[in-house]
């Protein structure tokens, strides 16, 4: 018969007229600037850079903890090529105490960042991971927007704060390779301290079998 | 009342004849089907001037509504015509308007000559029942032909028009 | 100058301006518009001679002119018709041009 | 009739002694001048007033009928955001095309206003509260309506682009296609009332029988009437499921896609002004104009119970936009020319046989007999090859 369809069209809209004003949980819409949703898990906007130290900080404490080596790997994988960075002359210690080099200028031109986490996945030393941070509108549309390295550097509380699992995975895999690399300094301690009590208790004779090989 | 005119009259009438005047003039031919129905409605005032409602409306409804848009439509299907827009008046263009000039004269001439100063009518009753009464009575052989002659001529009319493929399965 | 004068001349001034157009643009639509004027032209005369002739109840005059108007419709749809089949026949609606009568 | 107490006649006629009362302060030979000009002025700030009621309204109800909120950020519950829109498009540049032909251009929203403002004109709001009570108001309400789409023309034509001439030519066609039922439709009330005066035709059915009103539309050939109307009139003036002009899809904005600003303004409010008049015509026609409709309810005044059912009609064609999927082009026309041409011929033959039949509920059975019997049939004939089965997908599934 002609024209049901378009009844039961009518009656559905009516329904969910009269619904919206019944049942409030159909109205999904959330009035943005005042209620917000919690972002989810792994939401992403921008890279940070992270480092080992207090929340607040200053200057120097946030160089010192900086995990950035200035390997350039990010910069080269960026598609849209917005990362540059200036490496540093001289070294600094990292987590483990060896002195590596670190970016001494660390642009990212976040107009130009298209959020893909290439450079999260290449780091090979866990030091860029993307922030949650979206509300960033300035007035100034070049400068505003090319954020240098001490406005990037965040702590790991923060990234604690916004990916908790990742971060604890992240942490856990540094604190064991911190494990490692201090266990393997130390057996290379005892093999160094035994080599110099052994040459100390004989010099004249010949050099003995070696020792037993240092746990691997 | 300018010399024996009411105002109304004498701005509908400059109306009409500018609208008619921007008909002849104009180059650009969807212009002079726009000053057409300016000329249209012009009339159809007249008409309400003269009391006659029924034939202004139907003047507007007809006219304006239906005659109008044919003839923009005309335009537009026929506008990849040859002639360049420069030369848009025909060849004897003076003869033309000699002719019509000459023919003005002689109807204006002999209306002043013939229509004595007779005193104004009263407005006629004039509903339209009585014109449907009148459709129905004495004018229903007239109303039955125009039927019968606007269904003919509108079938003809798009047959005519009708492009070559549809219609030759007709022969 | 009486209404009824007034309203003729005017008449007389919109069907000469129709057939100066009919007679001097080149285009056949536009000679069709010329002869829609004049046929607008002639309804006026009918609706003045009616309103002021000696009794208007007898409705001759505006049933003439309503008529008159139905006929100009249908006269206009098969002009433009014409023209349009002329226009795809022979991609011109150029008056000069239509000198014979074949195809 | 019940006997209304004089506030209540006071209350009704309150518009019409404002008028007279301000009347009284002119000479003489100036009232009736000034009458008309109250009336125009009234017209002119009443409708549109409506206008920018009904854009909130249809944005907030189309919003809760998708299941969220309409507007609601500018003023208390968005009440204020026709005041935003009006300041926006009135600030906003307001370009020409180049190619644009700039004096049709212009034109065309003008005419458009003009012609729809004009429709008010014999459109009875209340108890002999009508701006021209002409003898033949509903002819001059469809020559007026005829004129509009020479308007839309204009503006397709002038703007010089593809898409807003394909539009106009669209809108064109289809208007001319709907206006004929429109006007069949509509003879049928003339046809019982036995006059073209839009008064007369509200007087005709102000009647009560006990308490129910002898509105048009509580007839087999009046209901029939009153949907092939609006039906027409919502392909009249391109809104819901016939707005093809202007699909937003495919022709951009159809017609009007070359103006901004004001005029694209103008537009919008011509577009509901003429919605807003063949509403009201339909109400004249079907639904007894400013008639009450229950005997014990004729107290309340004649215009309250126009701009009610204006109301209600808006909130349908709101309803409908948010229900219907649009028409395709050849669906229009076939739907035209196929089945509402012939139901309103049809309906003619169904109102000449009720008057003619003796009263009673023979001629009740009689005439719906008839009208559902082709409303199925013509229904069936239209369906015929339509294979509305369920949806097939050819790559989801």
């Amino acid at each position: 018969m002609l024209g049901e369809g378009i009844l039961k069209g009518l009656g559905e809209t009516a329904k969910n007229f009269a619904g919206s004003f019944v049942s409030k949980e159909r109205l999904t819409t959330v009035q943005y600037p005042e209620e917000r949703i919690a972002p989810i898990e792994n939401t992403r906007d921008f890279p940070f850079l992270v480092y080992d130290g207090a929340e607040d900080a200053d200057e120097a404490a946030k160089l010192a903890g900086l995990r950035c080596v200035a390997c350039q790997i990010c910069e080269k994988e960026c598609p849209p090529k917005c990362i540059y960075i200036v490496k540093s002359t001289d070294k600094k210690p990292d987590y483990v105490g060896k002195p590596q080099i670190y970016p001494a200028r660390f642009d990212i031109d976040i107009s130009v960042c298209m959020s893909c986490q290439i450079c999260v996945e290449v780091c090979p030393f866990e030091a860029i991971k993307m922030d949650t941070e979206f509300e960033l509108s300035t007035t100034d549309r070049f400068g505003g927007l090319l954020f240098d390295r001490d406005h990037l550097a965040r702590s790991n509380q923060h990234y604690h704060k916004i990916h908790p699992t990742e971060a604890a995975e992240v942490d856990a895999r540094l604190a064991e390779e911190k494990a490692k690399v201090e266990a393997k300094a130390k057996a290379a301690a005892e093999a160094a301290a035994a080599k110099a009590a052994a040459a100390s208790a004989a010099p004249p004779v010949v050099k003995p079998a070696p020792a037993k090989e240092p746990g691997a | 009342m300018i010399f024996g005119l009411s105002l109304v009259f004498i701005l509908t009438s400059i109306l009409t004849v500018a609208g008619a005047l921007a008909a002849a003039l104009l180059r650009n031919l969807v212009h002079c089907a726009l000053s057409l129905t300016v000329t249209f409605a012009g009339l159809a005032l007249l008409y309400l001037q003269l009391d006659a409602q029924f034939a202004g409306f139907a003047q507007i409804l007809i006219y304006i509504g239906a005659v109008a848009i044919l003839v923009v439509f005309a335009i537009l299907l026929t506008r990849g015509s040859g002639i360049p827009e420069h030369r848009s008046f025909s060849s004897s263009w003076l003869a033309g308007l000699v002719i019509s000039a000459g023919v003005f004269s002689l109807l204006s001439w002999a209306v002043i000559e013939s229509i004595p100063a007779s005193a104004a009518r009263a407005t006629p009753q004039l509903t339209v029942q009585k014109i449907g009464q009148a459709l129905m009575s004495s004018y229903v052989l007239p109303l039955e032909i125009v039927a019968v002659l606007l269904t003919v001529a509108l079938i003809g009319a798009v047959i005519v028009a009708m492009p070559e493929s549809s219609k030759g399965g007709a022969k | 100058m009486t209404p009824l004068a007034a309203f003729l001349i005017v008449a007389a001034l919109v069907f000469a301006i129709g057939l100066a157009i009919s007679l001097t643009r080149r285009n056949a639509i536009l000679v069709l518009i010329g002869i829609e004027l004049m046929l607008n032209a002639a309804n006026l005369n009918l609706i003045a001679f009616w309103r002021f002739g000696p009794h208007p109840e007898a409705l001759t005059g505006m049933m003439f002119a309503i008529f008159s108007i139905a006929v100009a419709a249908a006269e206009a749809a098969v002009g433009l018709g014409l023209a349009i089949a002329y226009h795809r026949s022979k991609k011109t609606t150029d008056l000069d041009a239509m000198t014979r009568m074949k195809g | 009739m019940t006997v209304i107490s004089p506030f209540w006649t006071n209350l009704d006629q309150i518009f019409v002694l404002l008028q007279q009362w301000i009347e009284s302060f002119f000479p003489l030979w100036l009232q009736p001048a000034v009458g008309s000009v109250l009336g125009v002025v009234a017209i002119v700030a009443a409708f549109p007033g409506i206008f920018a009621l009904t854009t909130v309204l249809e944005r907030k109800g189309l919003g809760r009928m998708q299941n969220r909120l309409g507007p609601n950020r500018v003023g208390p519950l968005g009440i204020l955001q026709p005041v935003a829109d009006g300041i926006k498009s009135l600030t906003k540049e307001d370009i020409v095309p180049l190619t644009a032909d700039a004096a049709v251009h212009f034109l065309a929203p003008v005419v458009l206003v003009i012609a729809v403002f004009l429709g008010f004109a014999v459109l009875p709001i209340g108890r002999n509260m009508v701006l021209a009570n002409l003898d033949a108001g509903l002819l001059f309400f469809f020559a007026i309506g005829a004129s509009t789409e020479l308007s839309i023309f204009m503006a397709g034509w002038s703007s010089r682009n593809k898409y807003s001439l394909l539009g106009a030519m669209r809108a064109v066609a289809q208007m001319i296609s709907y206006e004929v039922p429109l006007l069949l439709s509509s003879v049928v009330a003339v046809m019982i009332t036995g006059s073209l005066s839009t008064v007369k035709i509200v007087e005709a059915q102000s009647g009560f029988t006990g308490i129910f009103p002898h509105w048009y539309v509580f007839t087999p050939w009046g209901f029939a009437g009153f949907t092939l109307f609006v039906i027409a009139a919502l392909a009249e003036t391109n809104r819901s499921p016939f707005d093809l002009p202007e699909g937003e899809s495919e022709l951009v904005a159809g017609y009007f896609t070359e103006y901004s600003g004001f005029k694209f303004a103008l537009f919008f409010l011509g577009e509901y002004l003429g919605m807003f008049s063949i509403a009201g015509f339909a109400i004249t026609l079907f639904l007894g104009g400013w008639g009450a409709p229950l005997s014990v309810l004729s107290f309340i005044p004649s215009w309250a119970w126009f701009f009610a059912k204006l109301f209600c009609a808006i909130c349908f064609f709101i309803w409908l936009r948010g229900t219907l999927p649009r028409l395709r082009q050849d669906q229009l026309m076939n739907f035209a020319w196929k089945f509402m041409l012939p139901m309103s011929l049809l309906n003619l033959l169904v109102a000449a046989a009720w008057r003619f039949l003796p009263e009673g509920p023979s001629r009740w059975v009689v005439c719906s007999a008839v009208l559902l019997a082709a409303y199925v049939l013509l229904g069936r004939v239209l369906m015929r090859h339509q294979h509305l089965g369920a949806r097939s997908y050819r790559y989801a599934d």
